[in-house]
Order: structure tokens, then C-alpha cells, then sequence
């Protein structure tokens, strides 16, 4: 959840804006949305990013949690994925079975959103224990909505904190699909749909390789360098030819979603 | 056709020492007041079921009744880790708790299917995942149809659900608003239920013909256990109280600091 | 994301010769208005899906724009037979129309199998009974965790889909109140829906937080037809004219009879 | 639907009431339901009876109508099973899906009630056609909700007009079944529900034998003889040795029946 995002490091912007790694990595997500896409929200830190591409460049996004709530809109960013006000403001909230069966197994998603603890270099997801399952290191929450959100939705965006923890060779447990173990599985298996197409993180944008679908750095955020990326991630990372410089977060992005955090901390003081 | 017992009772004449128990609500509506009484009537070797177990369940855990865990997210919402179900998983405190583990999306279809009172729920899930390797309740069935290999689940049976809702009226109808979750799947699925309410009231005031009401005659027992979602919320009577989310992150952080809240705030707390 | 064309241009875009075609309505919000453009668009060999054909059924199969049927129930509701119906299946008038059929219990279960993107659904049903004889399309399943052989349907999933509802807002969203039938599961199922309502609103005013919303961006076409369910009825709106129901046995018991009144009061009518 | 009743021959009661054999039936049918039955009233003849049973002896009856409403309420008899004031008047509505769903195959339901175009002498019903499916002499409106009731209610109570046309040695087809072909198949099938435990007609009263299963007369309508039954019954009837004579309509039964029918006639003018 967004709420409980981490404080990055304070970068400087050239045009005198200051913004942390945090806002960075919630603003370039937010970005990847096309206003007229259908989204779910999945639990981790995605919210932010989905509420802030409504409130400013796309007010016609669709968001969906896994609550029950289509077509959601809320002023301040939930604390929980069933908090009051996401139904209050949805279009219509409907029970869990036909959120599971209709909405998102139907195929009527564009976009899944999710976090993970661990994502690998094809795009696997973990978010249920690190180590072994029968004898953790750590018991992480586990999966929710996540597997079928990355099956069943036309494609994934990822956002998650840059780092050799959080981006590894290869998952403990694949909790969510990517491109499976060797990148060659989603669709050896007849999954159809397109899988992770975006990974955002406090440092940069990756997306998978077309032909081997390793998630590939295809831009880096303002005053980011490559060896930052490399060393902080789990695999001997590829970069994009035409490695691109993310835009830097604008006035206005900045100021909507520190109003969103600001009036978010109030609610839930 | 519902009664009208006493917490105390309710739970007394339903819940056993070995029983399968749902106490559900889908991050709304969730039955604190139900599970504190569990806990208090000393209930052990618990299977307990749950979507989303949070802190009523890291409470259960951390006081010993839970041998068993079927879920599929058990977090504190919105703060972190479940610190008692982690113990309780890590390193056996108080004791072992088997976990059962799924995805939302099979447990919704169990839910389901339960209700529907099958044997079995077929839905498209699990691909490519590592879950159907922990999980021998992961199972495929062919489509004779088309060919296509579907995940199937046992149906979600327990011995005893137990939900809470907005309120009933004196024939045991319940009137459940707002995040519905899974409430009435939990009800119709379960071999006995209990529905805990904030009021009893002579019209139910259900807003539309198509207002999610549970028959009394579908209910075993309604309670009236005002606040009895606190401190999760209910929709229209009382909000979240996000602050206790947070606080218990500390409170559960260490077992004898967990124990003596518990002694206070529910063991003392009838 | 919806559109809003006129009744011509909605049911021209959608519904072609030879598609499979679903007008739904459990006894109520029977799409007649869309049933009249069909058969008035002179479609042909169409695949007619529907739980309870009833009067603007029997008017398109006497029509000519039916092949096939797939249903559980076909009769005037509270009335009788329904005589088109009975002279295309009994005497070939105006041509032979191949029947698939069903019990509601295993249609009901196809829609929402339909609805949730599964090629089958998985219910009990059946047994005993001389429906599997004529239905090749009831099939087994046996559940892997019980052994319990279970019934196997394919999910309904036609090219097009049209049902009738009380009103929508300006991004499409659609209220369905009192008897909701299938309405909801027909639009998610079909390839292509329609949606006609009576009215187009500012404020949806949806009278509950779960009241039944078919939101914009899953329907194709929103399509104002004020009255479109008459001689049926739309809660809320307006009642069923039973005299109607009670004249149709009469107006369809003779051929020409029944065709010089679709001339009239159809086919001239638009 | 009963809105629909055959006029049946008027008969005199020995209290100077006099009835017809369609409203003497209306009403045995009506004191079989127990006051706190669940009750899914089928397509056909039942939905008077069961009304009848609550707007007199049983007030609290539950009635289910396969258009998804329960406990239902109406003033006046619908003509069809999706009329608006069944709605109106329901505890709630649902979804078809979940009616057939949660409710009837959940196991909730106590009693169904059904008519039936032809009964055969082990309760099998048929609604579907009249001659060979693939060459019908009458093509009859099929089965909607009745093989599901008759297999997944509690027990199954049927009604219906006593004639060799629709008493039948053997059903043409089985819509619905009652105890299968030699009555012994209901349970070699592992129906665990009780299946057809009372016949309802115009002139009697039928149960099923508790050994073999075949439909027994065990109750003469007022004035009914047994030849008048054995010759309107499409099989060598057999009348139980203890066979009753049903209690003649009282004055409350016929008021109340009558006062609905020209309620609901009123109303669908």
C-alpha cells in the first residue's frame, strides 16, 4: 500500500523542483496508464500511482480493487484494499466471488497492477516466503488476488524499490507468473495474455526483451546512473540501446500527489 | 430459522474444539467480537478458514487455537506482517499452525462452490505458479468440451461460518452494505453460522429490492454485538480505526507484551 | 467503452445472419423493442439463446429469423403454448428449427459460466431425467477430490447479447432493479451486448452501494428505447400488460393472422 | 399458473357450502404445507395453493419463485413466475444464477411444489412433450426450474387435474424425476432427497407407497368414489386400506381462495 510508502533520497530537478525516489518511481508509474485503460489495483504499492494518473492526465481511468469496488474514486488513498471509501465512491460494489469470477477471470481488465517482494529477471513474482515454503526464512503475506491479476488482465505493470533483495535471479516461490523460470513458460503454458509489459522502480524503467523476455533497463530516472541500477539489481542486468532518461516529475504531478499524501495522512490521523 | 442468542451462547452451542471455523469478512465487517469470545471460551486445535486473516486471526494464533490455516493473504492490512502468525509459522509459537494455501481467486470459487453446495469449484487459476506444489488441494479437471485442463478446489464446507452485518430484523433477516466480501457464501456454506449485527430493528430499511439480505431462515443464530467490527468498520454505523492497525504492529511484536494485552483488552473484557 | 447509436444502427452493427443471439429477461425487462428491429432488419438462421422464450420469441421464430433454439422453458407465461413455436417444432412453419435443451438450473449455471470466461459449467442436475437423451450437450464431470460424477454444460457465450433495463447514466453505466434475471451475466458473456433502456439520466441514482450496475466500459451499445420491454414490464416504470400476453394466443393461433399483425404492428412500426 | 384454474364441477358440502373440484384441491394442497416450510413454488397449478396456505393456517411460509425472489408476498396470485409485485414484496431478489445456485441446489429449500402436464404411477413428471421428443404430437413448454427442484427440495408435493390423459402408466418423457421408471431408480441414483411425497389432483389424494414406491390413493376428495378415481387414472390404481375422505373446504378456506382469485382477477383486468 502506498500509505506506507518509504522515504527515497531527495533528488533535485533542474528546474528547481526537489522530489524523492518514492515520488519518482509513483509518478513514472502512474504515467504508464493510458486514460481510457480499466485497471486493478492489487494489493502492495501500485495504488498510489493508479490514483494519481486519475487525478491529473487520465480522469477517466477505471480502478478496480479486488474488494469488490468497479470504478472506484477515491479523495484519499486507502490504507486497505477494503477500506469504506472505495465503495462509497465505485460505480457499483459487487461481491468477492463475482470480482474473482466475472470481472477479472472474464477478461474484462486491461491493466493488473501489482507490488512484489521479489520480482526476477523474467518477470516472476513472489510475495509468499523467502526461503522455503516448509521452513521460512521470512512468511510473507501471500498471494491474493496477485496470480490470476497476472494471468487474466491484458498485461502487468509492476512497481516495487530497486534493489538486491527485491530484484533477484530467480524467485523463492513464484507466486504470480511472469515469463516463468527461463522466459519461455507463460506461453508454453497457453497463458494469453501479455504479461509483465512494465517494471517501475525508485531507479528505472524496465521492460521485457521481446524475443527472450528478460526485463531489460529502457530508462533511467533523472540523475540515475547505470552502475547505481546495476549494483542494485540481483542479475547482471541488460540495458536498452536507446536507453532513455525518464521525464523529471512535473510541478503539477509533485503537487497532486503530496496533496493526495497529505490529505490521506489526515484521514487516517 | 434464525435465534436470537447471546454472544457467549452462540458460540458456546456452535464452535467445538476441532471444528473447521470461518470467521470472514472481506476487509470489512470483520467479527472481532465473535473471535474474542473463541478465544475467551479457550476453543483449541481450531482449522480455521479465512481469506484474508488479519489481526482477529493473528489473535487466535497467538492464543493457541489455531492447528490449521487455510487463507490466501494474511497480512495487516495496509501496515505490514501478521507478527503472531508469523511466529506461529516460523518458529512454532505457541504452537505449529499447517498452513493451507491459495489464492484469492480459488478460495472466492470455494466460497462459491460451497454455497452452491458442490463438492468442488472449476475455475482458470494457478498457472505457472508455485502454489499447486504446497498445496495437494490443487487438483485439474478437463473440460469434455473443449479439452482445456481447469483448476479445481474443494468447496469451502466449514462446521461453523461466522460473519458480521449491518443489522436484522426480528425474523433474523440480515442486511449486509458495502464491501459484501464474501458474507452470504460464508453463511449459506457453512454447517452452522452465526451473524453478529450492530441492531436489531423492526424494519430492515433495505434500500433496494435487490439489497444483499440473508433470510432468517438461512441463519442459525443472529447475536447483537454493537462495535462488534471494531476495530474494522461497518459500513454506514462506524469507520475503520486505522490508528489500532498500526499500534498492533507493536503490540504483537513481542509474546509477552501480546499476552498481556490480550489478558487486558479480551480475556478481562467480556 | 459504451456507445450510444440509435435501435437501427446498434442491432445492424451487431446482429448479423447466422449469429448467435441472446435476448434475455427472466419474465421481466424482455427486450421487445430490439426483438422487432431484429425481425424487421430481416436477419435469418440466427441461434436464438434464451431461458424462457416467450411472445417475442414465438414472433421471430414465425418470422423466419430462427434456426436453432437453445432454452429451458418456451410457453406465454400464465397463458399457455406458444403457437409459432410449437407450429415451426411440431409442423416445420415457416422452417425447421433445431432445438437444444435445457432445465434452468444448467442454463442459469451457463450464463454464469459464460459470465466468469469458463468454457463449461460444473453443477448437479440431470439426474434421472430423458434431457441428457436429447441433449448431446450434457456431459460428465467427476470431481477429483470426491469422486462424485457431476453435470457438464458449455458456457453460453453467443456473438451477441441484448437485454432491456431501467435507465443509464452518460458514461453508459446501467441500473437493473427488482428481477435481475441473467441481465448482468448476458452482457459479460456475449461477444457483442446491447443494452436498451428507458431512459438516459445525469445520476444513475442507484438507491444502494451493491445495487445491480453494468458499468460502461463492459457494454458495447446503450441504446434508449423508452418502453422497450412492453408488452413485458420494467420495475419501476411500467406494468405488464397481461391482456396482451392473454390477446397474443388468439392474434398467433392462424398464420396469416399472425403475419398481418407483425405486418401492422411491427413491421410498419419503427 | 393458477390464475388459469379450470373450472372444475360444483360440488355441495353437507354444511351447505358448495365448491368446485378445482378450489377443493387448491385447498387440500394447501393444509400439506407445514407452517415454517421453504417452499419453491414451480410453474403450473401450485402458486394458489401456497398462497392460500399463507394468507390462512400459515402465515410465516416461506415462498420461493424461480425469478429469484424470496419470501415473497403477493396480494394477488402473478400470472407469471416474474411478476413485479413478487419482487416488490420479497425479503430480496436475486440473481438466477444464485437461485438456482446457492438456494435450490444449496439445499435450502424445504417442499417444491409442481404441476405436471402427465404423471406417471412412480411420480416421474413430465412438462416436455407429448408423443417422441424428435416427433412431438404436442410440443409442451419444457422443463424450466422443475428437475432440479424435484431432485434438491426436501420433498416434492405436486398437483394437478385427475384425468387417463395426465395419470399415466409410464411418462412420455422424464421432465422431472419422481422415483424413475420402476420406482426404484431415485435411489439407486443417489437422489438423497425424499422425492414425490404427496399428489394433489381435483378428485384425491396420492402417496407414495413407503415400499415399492407406486402412488397409492390414500384420501377421496368429498363426494369422490373410487370408480370415479380408478377410471380417471391411467393405471390400475391401488386406494389404501385405511383411505380417508379429505375434510371438505371450510368457510374460511373458500372466502380467503375466492377473495384472492378475484383480487388477482381485478388486478390483471
Amino acid at each position: 500500500m502506498s500509505a506506507q510508502q518509504a522515504d527515497g533520497d531527495d533528488t533535485s530537478g533542474g528546474d528547481g523542483l526537489d522530489w524523492t525516489t518514492s515520488e519518482m518511481m509513483t509518478i513514472a508509474a502512474s504515467r504508464a496508464l493510458d486514460p481510457d485503460d480499466v485497471c486493478f489495483v492489487g494489493i502492495g504499492a501500485p495504488s498510489a500511482a493508479c490514483n494519481l494518473a486519475r487525478l491529473t492526465r487520465a480522469p477517466d481511468l477505471t480502478l478496480i480493487y479486488e474488494s469488490g469496488t468497479l470504478g472506484t474514486r477515491p479523495e484519499v488513498l486507502p490504507l486497505s484494499i477494503g477500506d469504506g471509501e472505495l465503495s462509497e465512491t465505485a460505480v457499483t460494489t459487487v461481491s468477492v466471488p463475482e470480482m474473482f469470477r466475472y470481472w477479472l477471470q472474464g477478461g474484462h481488465v486491461d491493466v493488473g497492477f501489482l507490488g512484489a517482494a521479489q520480482l526476477d529477471r523474467y518477470g516472476n513474482i513472489n510475495t509468499t516466503v523467502i526461503g522455503d515454503w516448509d521452513d521460512p526464512k521470512v512468511r510473507l503475506p501471500g498471494a491474493g488476488g496477485a496470480p490470476e491479476i497476472a494471468s487474466q488482465c491484458g498485461k502487468v505493470f509492476v512497481t516495487l524499490a530497486h534493489s538486491t533483495r527485491s530484484m533477484v535471479e530467480q524467485v523463492d516461490f513464484t507466486t504470480s507468473l511472469g515469463f516463468g523460470p527461463t522466459g519461455t513458460e507463460r506461453a508454453a503454458l497457453g497463458v494469453m495474455t501479455a504479461g509483465p509489459a512494465l517494471v517501475v522502480t525508485d531507479l528505472a524503467i524496465l521492460e521485457p526483451d521481446p524475443d527472450d523476455h528478460e526485463l531489460v533497463v529502457t530508462a533511467l530516472h533523472p540523475g540515475v546512473t547505470r552502475d547505481q541500477v546495476a549494483a542494485a539489481t540481483g542479475w547482471a542486468v541488460r540495458f536498452a540501446d536507446d536507453l532513455a532518461t525518464s521525464p523529471p516529475p512535473t510541478a503539477e504531478e509533485l503537487q497532486v500527489l503530496r496533496d493526495l499524501h497529505a490529505r490521506t495522512e489526515a484521514a487516517h490521523a | 430459522m434464525a435465534t436470537f442468542p447471546s454472544l457467549h451462547d452462540a458460540v458456546a452451542d456452535a464452535v467445538h474444539d476441532g471444528d473447521t471455523v470461518a470467521l470472514e469478512g472481506f476487509t470489512h465487517l470483520i467479527p472481532f467480537a465473535a473471535g474474542h469470545e473463541i478465544i475467551r471460551q479457550g476453543r483449541r486445535d481450531l482449522t480455521l478458514v479465512r481469506m484474508t486473516p488479519d489481526l482477529v486471526h493473528d489473535q487466535m494464533i497467538g492464543m493457541g487455537c489455531a492447528s490449521k490455516l487455510v487463507f490466501s493473504w494474511g497480512g495487516n492490512p495496509g501496515v505490514g506482517s501478521l507478527r503472531r502468525f508469523r511466529d506461529a509459522v516460523e518458529h512454532d509459537w505457541p504452537g505449529p499452525v499447517e498452513l493451507v494455501e491459495h489464492a484469492h481467486a480459488a478460495m472466492a470459487s470455494a466460497w462459491e462452490a460451497g454455497a452452491a453446495g458442490l463438492p468442488m469449484a472449476v475455475l482458470r487459476a494457478y498457472t505457472g505458479t508455485s502454489l499447486p506444489d504446497v498445496n495437494p488441494d490443487i487438483a485439474t479437471v478437463t473440460c469434455p468440451f473443449t479439452g482445456e485442463e481447469l483448476a479445481a478446489v474443494p468447496a469451502l464446507r466449514p462446521d461453523v461460518g461466522v460473519v458480521h452485518a449491518q443489522r436484522a430484523d426480528r425474523d433474523g433477516n440480515v442486511l449486509v452494505e458495502g464491501i459484501i466480501g464474501i458474507q452470504k457464501e460464508v453463511v449459506l456454506a457453512s454447517d452452522r453460522s452465526i451473524v453478529t449485527v450492530e441492531e436489531v430493528v423492526d424494519d430492515l430499511a433495505a434500500p433496494s429490492p435487490n439489497s444483499t439480505v440473508i433470510p432468517g431462515w438461512a441463519i442459525d443464530a443472529v447475536v447483537v454485538a454493537p462495535g462488534g467490527a471494531a476495530p474494522s468498520y461497518t459500513h454506514g454505523y462506524y469507520d475503520r480505526d486505522n490508528a489500532f492497525y498500526q499500534a498492533w504492529d507493536e503490540i504483537s511484536s513481542d509474546r509477552d507484551r501480546f499476552l498481556d494485552w490480550m489478558q487486558a483488552n479480551v480475556m478481562e473484557a467480556a
